[in-house]
């Protein structure tokens, strides 16, 4: 395991409505290490967006976190003052967001939004910023840059802004890059164009990327290792290939099982009974048990730990022998 | 260029309207205007000599087409009342409602924007019943008893302010300043509660934006995030409302100016209602109509040229 | 069994552009630019192309919520535009649709046994009485009990939404649904339920789908056939999961490679560039700038839609011979 | 309509009891008032408030208490009027503007920018010169007032939700027009059209006030409170509970119907 970049340990986050707080995250604990790509998969209200406002200390409205630690290099993130946030945030860890055509200022050159980014952490001049941010705008396959410097967002493709989005984030050089569903808005073909510039990025850079997605292919295309997430917990982690192939889980078997595709045509797809419990409907015991095929008392009883299932495999089920 | 052409035409066309509306109010709907100049028991003589004078005879649309040319060419024709041409009479008072509006859209956006940011920042903290029952009362107090109350606290009780009367600038500035301060002031108020709501809400909006949270995620203080980029994009919507309350101040400044008597083109517009001076209220109600038609094509370029979604189309 | 019961011959729908200046000339977007195929009964004909292809286009035009500028619909035989007023209401009975984004497609102020309803006051069937018993056993057959005709739709979750849209299709028992991308705004453990559902409909009342969708795994599922929408045009129509006849069409190959695969990372040569502006929309094939088997033919006549084999038509000069 | 979250809102729940209290006092009015509003008591003039007076009483001994309940009449009549109106035939105009569209809308939103070039009180000035003033003109020229807020809104209503996929699909399944408008386009506009009915009524009253005070509103025996304003206020040093309580009535209804929009629009703008 190369020595780890990012650490999370047993963090709790949680909302508070009207006077009680309900726990939208439970004990994360995971690693990414320098120049890895860790995936994070999951159905919408799993909690991974939130995981990654978390680690950029963005969390939404009355969002907190009420236990655990988020490490950089070492240095404690949870409890970094604003002063010290603004010397990591944008320099150390960027983000890049899911719909780009509303991601920048509508009324401010996307050149010139890409350049505040190197004066604000890199101490240029207003001309070097404007060189380097041509320079990066180059570099993620932008072409006619010169123009593009002054368009505004409107006037440019889903596509083209995304890579506005990709060289603003990556102008300073960044350790981690936070992408959170930066493709589910694009077209295939334009998605695939994005997965290869930020798996090139990722190779040229060894800046180490957090990916989040609901996109079991795309993860298979981008990362290294994936986590599963499910009602706020991590149910399964491993490495992508061993992940997809040999589930241990019984809610990844089952989202694979009931992905629709060419090698299952005229066949019932299977599918997972019930529904993600809301927010404020989270029980005791397994987030899963409610849904689990295989589910027994203690499952509805207690929530089971994260156990070794093999190489770099971990689970969180009490069926899966430790 | 073209975007210019269009929208001149929808300003030629706009008061060509307002014209149209004007001459059918005060010429054509009550009938016979002579009637309604000298009362009821006027004589059919002197009846049949105003009608001559005013050149009813000839069809309305003729009268139509010749009031317009005349107009359009700064021929406003003579006040009843005054015997004196209109032109000069507008001449003397437009100053006076001029540097009314314009002293109290001043006060409005230097009172109303900075204290609705600052609202707008400390969101939370003060509690929004408060803010919105206090913004709703400065809407809710109409203009002319917020004028007495005015009166009442700087003139009469601190004797700061002169209780009515105008001094012109010429004359003295100060003096000119310190007539209109309390009249411009309380057509400001109400302003200024608008301001202030709306920017706050708009603000709000804003800081919910994607654009907002990409800028944040860029590492900048919430400080130059509201000015390098929300306000600007607060601006818009605000500059819409700006349009609106110059339209409102006008309206307001007819009944201010009769509180503190001050010779403007309000006070002008009432008295020339009790002497029924038809020609005169015709040419005055359309100069109102057109200063505010003109100013809100020009808020309304301005809210154009800022915008570049509107002014570089794709 | 597959008796023809819908042909589009030529359809077409330019949408006119605010005319900028006097001088400038009358610009149009071409959003569907006459496009030809047939829909045989009990099929389901998947439609795929990606944002800006006028698939949803296509869809409405089917369901005459958008008149079309050229081209006719032939629905059993029988022209559809130019129908009597009556005419044209009888046959909106049997052609429905289904809405993807399930928050705009339910009336927020109405019941849910409202709108369900109403289809069937508008066509005058059967007594109060009656008409409820339809509305609840529809629900039943999209998996929702009668409780759910008091409730409004912000009480319900997207997958229970889509539910009611469907059911709101089949009340009046339609023989043709266009269903347009219904499952893309729902995630995959629910996206596999409507599925089935639609799957066990369609095999129950033989009904017949166009099924549009930008989510290629989903439409190969699915569909019978699948038609391929570029800039407006039908570029292929082939057999889905006939493993020989694969697609032939250079976009196509291209769409279908970019998909990611959860079984295996496939190496994929990316197609570049971005979809053309539909308003000057590129001489000859519209795809000839991104296209890597591009020819000088291509660039300057537009290819026509030809058959190469049962069920499976090109729109490309590499196969113009008809080989 | 959404009663429980509506009384949990406190803009409306100050709002509503402010004209509550007002609306108590109205049908009061018809048929008891301490004093005939009319009443003078030569003895008495310009007294400050006390048991026998609440209020106090004007330069001529009337009881301003009773003339002030009087007046609550004309307000609430000259609201609910012009709010009618504008409601009538800016509805009626903004559904062909916003659901036909094309040149019809294109004539209507001129004519619309048009009526904006006339300032609130001017226009009423401009009708009340010509006809005459007196309650009725002055509903006539607040009730026109009223109409371009009702127009934008249901013009804006229609533009949007003409596009909303559950319109597309009752056009889809043979409903016409008229059911479109009626079922699924007028209940779902009903929020923001309430609002700003609330919005026009305290317009319509603050703009009365302005006309009476001017003596081109409502004339005597019509009994108006900016009429009692413009007649106070020679006595704003002498008396000036006068000036003070007349103004401030006005300001509490206003403020009442403003907070009563505010709580409305709060309560069903989230939702949407």
């Amino acid at each position: 395991m190369t020595n780890s970049l990012l650490e999370m340990r047993d963090l709790e986050v949680a909302f508070t409505l009207g006077k009680q707080d309900y726990p939208a995250l439970q004990q994360m604990t995971f690693q990414i290490g320098e120049k890895e790509t860790v995936g994070i998969v999951g159905e919408s209200g799993c909690g991974k967006s939130l995981t990654s406002l978390s680690i950029m200390g963005l969390l939404p409205g009355t969002a907190k976190i009420t236990k655990g630690e988020i490490r950089l290099d070492g240095k404690s993130l949870v409890t970094s003052s604003a002063q010290q946030w603004s010397g990591v945030r944008g320099k150390d860890i960027t983000m890049i967001f899911q719909d780009p055509m509303t991601a920048l200022n509508p009324l401010m050159p996307v050149g010139k939004q890409i350049a505040e980014m190197a004066l604000l952490h890199l101490g240029v001049s207003r001309k070097e910023a404007r060189q380097l941010a041509l320079d990066m705008m180059a570099k993620v396959g932008l072409s006619r840059v010169d123009r593009l410097y002054g368009d505004y967002p409107h006037q440019l493709s889903g596509g083209m802004m995304q890579r506005i989005m990709i060289a603003m984030a990556l102008i300073c050089q960044p350790k981690l890059l936070i992408a959170d569903e930066p493709t589910t808005a694009l077209d295939v073909t334009i998605q695939a164009q994005i997965l290869n510039l930020l798996r090139d990025m990722n190779h040229s850079t060894g800046t180490a990327m957090l990916f989040i997605s609901h996109d079991l292919g795309v993860i298979r295309e981008v990362c290294d290792r994936v986590i599963v997430m499910y009602a706020g917990y991590m149910v399964e982690e491993a490495p992508v290939e061993e992940l997809l192939d040999h589930p241990r889980h019984p809610y990844t078997a089952g989202l694979l099982q009931s992905l629709p595709g060419a090698d299952k045509r005229g066949r019932i797809l299977y599918t997972i009974p019930g529904r993600v419990p809301p927010l404020t409907g989270r029980r005791t015991g397994c987030p899963f048990a409610g849904r689990c095929p295989s589910a027994t008392a203690i499952c509805a009883a207690e929530v089971p730990q994260m156990k070794k299932a093999g190489e770099q495999h971990l689970v969180r089920c009490h069926l899966v022998a430790g | 260029m073209r975007f210019y052409i269009r929208k001149l035409a929808a300003l030629f066309l706009t008061v060509l309207l307002v014209s149209v509306i004007t001459f059918l109010v005060f010429q054509v709907l009550p009938g016979d205007p002579a009637q309604i100049v000298l009362g009821v028991d006027a004589d059919a003589h002197q009846l049949a000599e105003l009608r001559k004078t005013m050149g009813l005879e000839r069809p309305a649309a003729e009268r139509y087409l010749s009031w317009i040319k005349d107009t359009s060419t700064g021929e406003l024709g003579t006040s009843l009342r005054y015997q004196r041409p209109v032109a000069d009479i507008l001449q003397e008072r437009l100053p006076v409602t001029i540097s009314l509006a314009i002293l109290s859209l001043g006060l409005t956006l230097i009172i109303g924007l900075p204290l609705g940011i600052y609202i707008a920042r400390r969101d939370g903290k003060i509690s929004a019943l408060f803010l919105s029952v206090l913004t709703q009362l400065g809407v809710a107090v109409p203009s002319f008893w917020l004028a007495f109350l005015l009166i009442l606290i700087f003139s009469v009780t601190f004797r700061l302010f002169p209780t009515y009367g105008y001094v012109p600038w010429h004359e003295s500035p100060l003096g000119a300043l310190k007539s209109l301060f309390l009249p411009a002031l309380a057509l400001a108020i109400p302003g200024i509660a608008v301001v202030i709501r709306y920017l706050r809400n708009t603000l709000l909006d804003q800081s919910r934006m994607d654009y907002v949270r990409t800028a944040r995620s860029k590492g900048l203080r919430e400080r130059s995030i509201m000015y390098r980029h929300m306000l600007r994009n607060s601006l818009i919507p605000v500059l819409t409302i700006v349009g609106l309350l110059i339209a409102d101040t006008l309206g307001g400044s007819i009944v201010v100016e009769n509180v503190f008597a001050l010779p403007g083109l309000g006070n002008l517009l009432i008295t020339s209602i009790g002497t029924r001076d038809l020609p005169l209220l015709q040419t005055l109600v359309l100069y109102i109509a057109f200063i505010v038609v003109c100013i809100n094509f020009i808020v309304d370029m301005l809210y154009k040229i800022i915008d570049p979604r509107i002014r570089l189309k794709r | 069994m597959n008796r023809e019961l819908l042909k589009v011959s030529g359809l077409t729908k330019h949408y006119p552009l605010p005319r900028q200046g006097l001088m400038e000339k009358k610009q149009v977007v071409r959003a569907v630019d006459g496009i030809s195929f047939r829909i045989r009964e009990g099929e389901i004909f998947g439609l795929v192309g990606e944002s800006g292809c006028g698939k949803s286009t296509t869809g409405q035009m089917l369901v005459q919520l958008v008149k079309q500028t050229e081209g006719e619909l032939y629905f059993q035989g029988e022209p559809v535009s130019g129908l009597s007023e009556s005419r044209m209401k009888a046959l909106r009975r049997d052609i429905q649709i289904v809405f993807q984004d399930p928050y705009s497609s339910l009336n927020p102020k109405k019941t849910i046994g409202w709108t369900l309803e109403e289809p069937l006051i508008i066509h005058r069937i059967g007594d109060k009485l009656q008409r409820r018993k339809i509305v609840s056993e529809t629900l039943e057959q999209v998996g929702l009990d009668a409780s759910y005709m008091d409730r409004y739709p912000h009480e319900l979750s997207g997958g229970q939404k889509q539910r009611v849209g469907i059911a709101a299709a089949l009340v009046l028992e339609p023989k043709f649904i266009v269903i347009d991308e219904a499952v893309s705004a729902l995630d995959v453990s629910v996206q596999s339920q409507i599925l089935n559902l639609l799957k066990e409909l369609q095999e129950k009342r033989g009904l017949t789908y166009l099924f549009i969708s930008h989510d290629l795994n989903v439409v190969e599922y699915i569909s019978d056939r699948i038609g391929v929408m570029y800039l407006g045009k039908i570029v292929e129509i082939f057999e889905a999961g006939v493993a020989d006849k694969g697609p032939l069409h250079p976009y196509t190959r291209a769409l279908f490679s970019a998909v990611p695969d959860v079984h295996k990372r496939k190496e994929h040569a990316v197609l570049q560039g971005d979809v053309p502006n539909p308003i000057e929309p590129p001489g000859g094939c519209a795809f000839h700038p991104r296209c890597p088997a591009v020819m000088d033919i291509c660039r300057s006549e537009v290819p026509q839609l030809r058959k190469v084999g049962s069920g499976h038509e090109v729109s490309c000069h590499i196969y113009a011979e008809g080989e | 309509m959404k009663w429980k979250q509506l009384v949990r809102n406190k803009p409306f729940v100050i709002g509503a009891s402010l004209i509550g209290l007002l609306l108590m006092l109205m049908v009061m009015s018809l048929f008891y008032t301490p004093y005939g509003p009319n009443e003078m008591n030569t003895a008495m003039r310009l007294a400050h408030p006390q048991p026998s007076h609440w209020w106090g009483t004007d330069n001529f001994g009337r009881d301003i208490f009773s003339r002030i309940v009087e007046g609550t009449q004309t307000a609430f009549l000259i609201g609910v009027s012009s709010v009618a109106i504008g409601l009538f035939f800016g509805l009626f105009i903004g559904a062909i503007a916003g659901y036909r569209g094309g040149w019809t809308d294109e004539v209507l939103m001129r004519l619309m920018d048009a009526k904006l070039a006339f300032p609130g009180i001017l226009l009423a000035i401009m009708l009340v010169s010509v006809f005459g003033p007196g309650l009725g003109n002055t509903i006539v020229a607040l009730g026109l007032m009223s109409i371009p807020a009702f127009a934008r809104i249901a013009r804006s209503g229609f533009i949007q939700y003409k596009e909303f996929n559950f319109v597309k699909a009752a056009v889809a399944r043979g409903a016409g027009a008229t059911r479109i408008i009626v079922h699924h386009i007028l209940p779902n506009i009903a929020s923001p059209i309430i609002v700003a009915a609330s919005l026009r009524f305290s317009g319509s009253i603050l703009a009365e006030a302005g006309l009476s005070y001017l003596g081109l509103g409502v004339q005597p025996p019509d009994p108006s409170w900016g009429r009692m304003l413009s007649e106070a206020q020679p006595f704003i040093v002498n008396a000036p509970w006068y000036v003070l309580i007349t103004g401030s009535v006005i300001t509490v209804m206003v403020l009442g119907f403003n907070l009563l929009g505010d709580g409305i629009r709060d309560v069903y703008d989230n939702k949407s």
